[in-house]
């Protein structure tokens, strides 16, 4: 890490004289720039819902664990993205990789946006897609494996994919439509999350002998509820944001609400199918639903009414209940629900827009239910596909290796004292009695 | 010199107080603690997991009192804890040896009020 | 609730056609939209600030349920605002009532904005009216009958209201000032608090049988601090978005001076009279004095200047310790100072803008103290005292027929357990100790 | 107090007429207005986020204390600022102070800013410099004391440096460069902490008799994490909002990625020193170090590129460290590190200024790194040495003159049962058992 | 009768719960404490001050039986309870002179279970 | 064996664990206990409605010790916790039958240390 480091000042030095005329490229427009800033300060922002959520969803036991997670995950994010991501991902039009413009050297951000604005509203993606799998992986991983794959995925894993899809490469150019990420960022994700909390294996106690879940309770409502306010805030600038300019005002405010009422959707759907299954309206899963209408709707939301919108919420909602549940079969243990939320309604909000898109609106043809048939479908799935298969790919080497180097997970003593003490040496809550038979 | 022992539902805790001090029994050690008897528990669920909780939440009381107190501090604790349902709680009572005030150094009887 | 949504789902099949007609109506002013967006996802974060106050205020017993109940309202407001208020608020000019514009179908928008933009914007607004409710009959309302008076409140009363002041209604006729709804929103959900919490009786052990008032202290000041500095923010879209654009930044940047000072007095005044009456500062009573100071800033925020707005969150303030201590005399338990905060500075803000406006900063005429005379002052009065008669008279019905559908209150034994473990079966905070005596 | 009262309601009666006649001045631009606005209310929210990091690193004794003050410094800058701050500020070009503009009476905004917007961006500033020294005299400070310093600090001391800097004052006749702030708000905050915490003396228990500090842990690590999500999000009005307008869509992208590049390094470097050192990752360290990176690149963020962004940021991380070392070892104790985040990395920010500005990126002369000698790094030594000995003498004579009249500190017995109850009579968790042996 | 106290690592209470029930032991009181004992302790810092925490998480159990449970639920205890690791934890047995249920008012022996 | 249950002021614990290990007692039990007793308790507040704190912060101690070690326990105990202030506390002491120690099953005065 340290020679990391040095290589940053190094450089730094060495490329001081160039860096300063890069200023002032070509004209750019103040309002897009405007919008484009406000969108990235709110994705940001989500950072502080992720860490929310997820803590309050881990015991308190590793709840500073999963924020330090966060944190660095941006941190890293930010410089990873700054030396090699963004070069991957916008550095020309190659099919499967951007190949200049390390150190944002000698590359120009899209027409009308600076390229810094442009670049910070792209880096807090990035942090995004990084940050899910924290909550995966949670309460019993590894912190410097976390980092170790923190630079992995926001350096190179999620900028390829990136270039796939936004910065011209192959998916792009066979008109794959994910207006602000289902795919690029939350498949990526979730699929992420996937791979890593099967190679982790369950947390202690999270499964019976017999096979049948344990109970284990998140310490923090609150937090959680906090969290998700705060996130579906931040996909204020998310989805909207993605317009990546203010030219077409209708747009965005059709990005805006089919937002919004996608979320609410999703909680109210996600709510009364867990009252049905369960008995009691559950908070947790409630606010899981929300989460999946947000995350369904990122792909679609330019090019669906919002009629539309609500029913690809609804969906999203029952699709994350059943989700949650099928994990618990299969003795995968997710935490916090990222894969259900942000693996399996990825897929479902990419491939609605194969079914509802509607090219009046701005999408590439008409989806199966407007008439368009099966072509955008096949085109949606052939993207989502590729993409998990190139995620759980390179993300099962990326931890495997890991694994070899460092150790993906802390031992069994550590689990249970909790990551807070194990691996940060202090308590979240100092002073507070908790009790814990776990 | 006997120490009594009293677990007993939280919410009745302001009535038992009141009874005690009723009796001139003022002073007390108080604790949370979680009980498991013949009270039932109830479902908790997170997530699509259910759970049966069967520790319930219960207020542990500590009164250490000279012998001729006993009988009126379990009458007070009776008293103020009684509602007639199942979970009311138990008191149990120990022998006391010694019981010293630390600010005075005093011993016994005269040490436990 | 499940036929509601089939009802979603049928007619959304049937109307799809219909939707895709409706985009790109007119011409929209692109820096308009973009504040009035802005503003838009500020009120909505405000339900973070709603959350985050009325679980600190309540026990922690409760906070799982409160949190649910803000979050659902919100949700509800979403679907119902789209559904049936905007169509009753916005749709035609009708004295009592808007007629046309079910599903936002057959509707603009005001000139200038994108009607999704406008919507969105007044969806904040509708879910801010819901969730004020929450807090008055919090730790003690069934979590079903909750839902349902969501659904009332959202989809009808307040849009009714909303008409009759700012849809064209009557009250809009008569030059009724309220320029960011002290009425709109904070009478309304004021009145209705305080109607469903004298139906809902007080909590056990709030008041002994002599009357006098127990103490139940809310079990985490941190979120209540957040929860009033999210809001503080949040009216940073209320108050300023309402000027609905930016055509005229002095007004935008006077609406929002007023708006902070009137904040800053309102806590100051709160905290020095609390400190005077009960002996020491008292921080639940000090955030309560800055929402009412801005509760009370609402209507007259334009027309005022800042010296007057100072002096109206004095007041604000002011009453509001007075409205805290009122409702204790008369045995009336609200557990979070909703009635004090929303209803009765819904009330001052109304009045003073009939005291205080002046003409030339844009009030239909000068207040009372400007030498305007008694007219506008009637007028406000003539609104505000309407409104609560509208919505002490309809919310009662509202409740009484929840009352016999599905029960208002919780059992005896659940109000103890707690309305978490009860309506959820969870706790807010598992694993910690919490020592309960009521 | 209760006299200021009376005075603002005199005063405001009195000036009633000719307020309304300072409306509509000039020709202000709309985009530029919007920009500061919105940026004001990210610098607003940074007040809860001061909020959040200073209750979480005290114990939770003192929680509901430190947040009462948090609150109570920024509605009583904004009255401050209003009657006082922004005319000593910004009425003239006197060299040392303002003269004219007190209530805003008979004073213009900037160019292209509507009076009352640029007000509200500058008393958003005003407060941040008031509630950094909440942190630094935490856990034993007055609040009556605290509301006297509160007073004096944003209505005097804070607005006098701003003068000097920003004002038109002799600072800024030198060519002083202090972009956004880290001498302005932050060396101000920081060594105002300094001298309060020295004149406070440590808390009981915080030094052992051989002098070596004990371990006295915050108590809310996820309100800590949130409280710095929080503050790096405001971060993104208090730097790119200092622009002071759009019209340079390039310069404010640029502030933003430094802004965020920065942070993101602090944090980095600084977790990683304190592994080394401390043989452990230390969250509080770690998110110390961000903030550590926001502050120091406050005052270069305009005129240095992202790779020397990331240079300050390092330095910024490695400095908080050990400043939190230092005053360990000189026995000072700051319980939030207000003095190694604010003071030390204001006063690194600034002279970076001096060694790494850009005059082509707009700095006033090139630093002592790209050629352009010692004179830029002099003025910058000049003007934080010359703020730090004001900061100093005047809260000296202020918190002696203070300590004479109220009393600085709690007393001994107030101080072990938690300021909470001593001040406010409450518990910020109640219902909660809290483990405490201090 | 006899009042059974029995200092546990937390991480065993499910399987010392289990193994009561099993010997029928099904009333105990449990509360969170923290123990000093053989068992090391860990080093926490904050802000770079370090600290050795050597009070532990434990939990204790009470339980009141009659003579004839007294071997049975120090056997389930032990049982459920040890992992032949530093830290097991203790049990303590006292004797219980009277015993109430506060529901019912019965005294010793009955009153108990 | 005698087991002693000692009730002291929070902020005497690390007094009191520094006198209990100069007399080489290394084992304890804590616990958080609210107490009332001869201190007088403070007033709360909350929105305007007044309350009385009577029950204060205490540290509940529990040390199982031989009957060699009563004295020297008390001793440091007293010494640690003594401040000549009301509320510094009680200390109580009961006979203690029997000490298992889990990890070994260890019996009686081998088990206690
Ligand atoms: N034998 C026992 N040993 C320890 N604790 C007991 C015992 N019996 C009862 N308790 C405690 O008393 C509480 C109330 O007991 P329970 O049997 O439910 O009451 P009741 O018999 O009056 O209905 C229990 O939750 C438990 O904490
Ligand atoms: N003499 C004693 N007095 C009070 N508590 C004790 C005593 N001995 C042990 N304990 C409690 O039991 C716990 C486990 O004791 P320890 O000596 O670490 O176990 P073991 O001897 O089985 O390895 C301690 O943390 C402490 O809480
Ligand atoms: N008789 C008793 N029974 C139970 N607990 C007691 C008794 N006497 C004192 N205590 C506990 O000891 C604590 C200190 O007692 P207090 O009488 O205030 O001390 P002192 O007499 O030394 O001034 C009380 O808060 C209470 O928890």
């Amino acid at each position: 890490m340290k020679c990391l480091f040095f290589l940053f000042i190094f450089t730094l030095i060495f490329t001081m004289p160039v860096m300063a005329q890069d200023m002032n490229i070509g004209s750019v427009n103040a309002l897009d720039t405007l919008w484009v800033l406000i969108a990235a300060f709110l994705v940001f922002f989500m950072q502080a819902g992720f860490g929310m959520v997820e803590a309050g969803l881990v015991r308190a036991k590793n709840a500073a664990n999963i924020l330090m997670k966060n944190m660095l995950d941006f941190c890293i994010a930010s410089i990873g993205f700054f030396i090699f991501g963004y070069a991957l991902m916008f550095g020309g039009n190659g099919a499967l990789l951007g190949t200049y413009g390390w150190f944002l050297n000698g590359i120009k951000g899209p027409d009308g946006l600076p390229l810094y604005a442009f670049w910070i509203f792209q880096a807090a993606f990035c942090g995004t897609a990084a940050t899910i799998v924290a909550g995966g992986m949670a309460e019993r991983m590894k912190f410097t494996a976390y980092l170790l794959y923190s630079i992995v995925i926001s350096a190179f894993i999620y900028p390829i994919i990136g270039h796939w899809i936004w910065g011209g490469g192959w998916l792009s150019n066979l008109n794959f439509h994910d207006f602000a990420g289902s795919t690029v960022v939350h498949v990526t994700g979730g699929f992420a999350a996937l791979i890593g909390t099967i190679l982790l294996k369950p947390r202690i106690g999270k499964f019976n002998p017999d096979g049948s879940p344990n109970f284990i309770a998140g310490h923090s409502m609150p937090l959680v509820a906090l969290g998700v306010f705060i996130l579906w805030l931040g996909w204020f600038g998310f989805n909207p944001g993605s317009t990546l300019g203010f030219g077409d005002p209708e747009l965005v405010a059709r990005v805006t609400i089919n937002t919004n009422i996608a979320a609410a959707s999703g909680a109210i759907a996600g709510m009364l199918l867990a009252w049905g299954k369960y008995g009691k309206p559950d908070l947790a899963l409630t606010l899981n639903g929300a989460l999946a209408g947000l995350v369904a709707i990122t792909a679609p939301c330019a090019i669906v009414t919002p009629m539309i919108a609500i029913l690809i919420g609804i969906i999203a909602g029952v699709l994350c209940i059943f989700g949650v549940r099928w994990l618990d079969l299969l003795k995968v243990d997710d935490p916090v629900g990222a894969v259900a939320v942000h693996g399996v309604n990825g897929i479902w909000g990419t491939v609605a827009v194969g079914l509802f898109g509607q090219a009046v609106l701005g999408a590439p043809r008409n989806g199966l239910l407007f008439g368009g048939g099966f072509t955008q479908l096949g085109i949606q799935a052939l993207g989502v596909v590729s993409v998990i298969l190139f995620v759980v790919g390179s993300m099962w080497i990326v931890f495997k290796t890991i694994d070899a180097m460092v150790g993906l997970r802390v031992s069994e003593k550590e689990e249970l004292q909790g990551l807070d003490i194990g691996e940060h040496g202090m308590e979240s809550y100092s002073g507070f009695e908790i009790f814990t038979t776990e | 010199m006997k120490l009594i022992v009293a677990i007993i539902q939280p919410h009745q805790l302001p009535a038992v107080k009141k009874s005690l001090y009723e009796k001139q029994v003022y002073k007390i050690t108080v604790s949370n603690v979680l009980g498991c008897g013949e009270e039932k528990g109830y479902q908790e669920s997170f997530r699509g997991v259910q759970h049966e909780v069967d520790l319930l939440k219960k207020i542990r009381l500590e009164i250490a009192v000279n012998e001729d107190f006993v009988e009126p501090t379990i009458a007070a604790v009776v008293d103020g804890a009684r509602t007639n349902t199942v979970g009311d709680g138990k008191i149990f009572i120990m022998d006391l040896q010694e019981c010293i005030r630390i600010r005075t150094g005093e011993r016994g009887n005269r040490a436990i009020g």
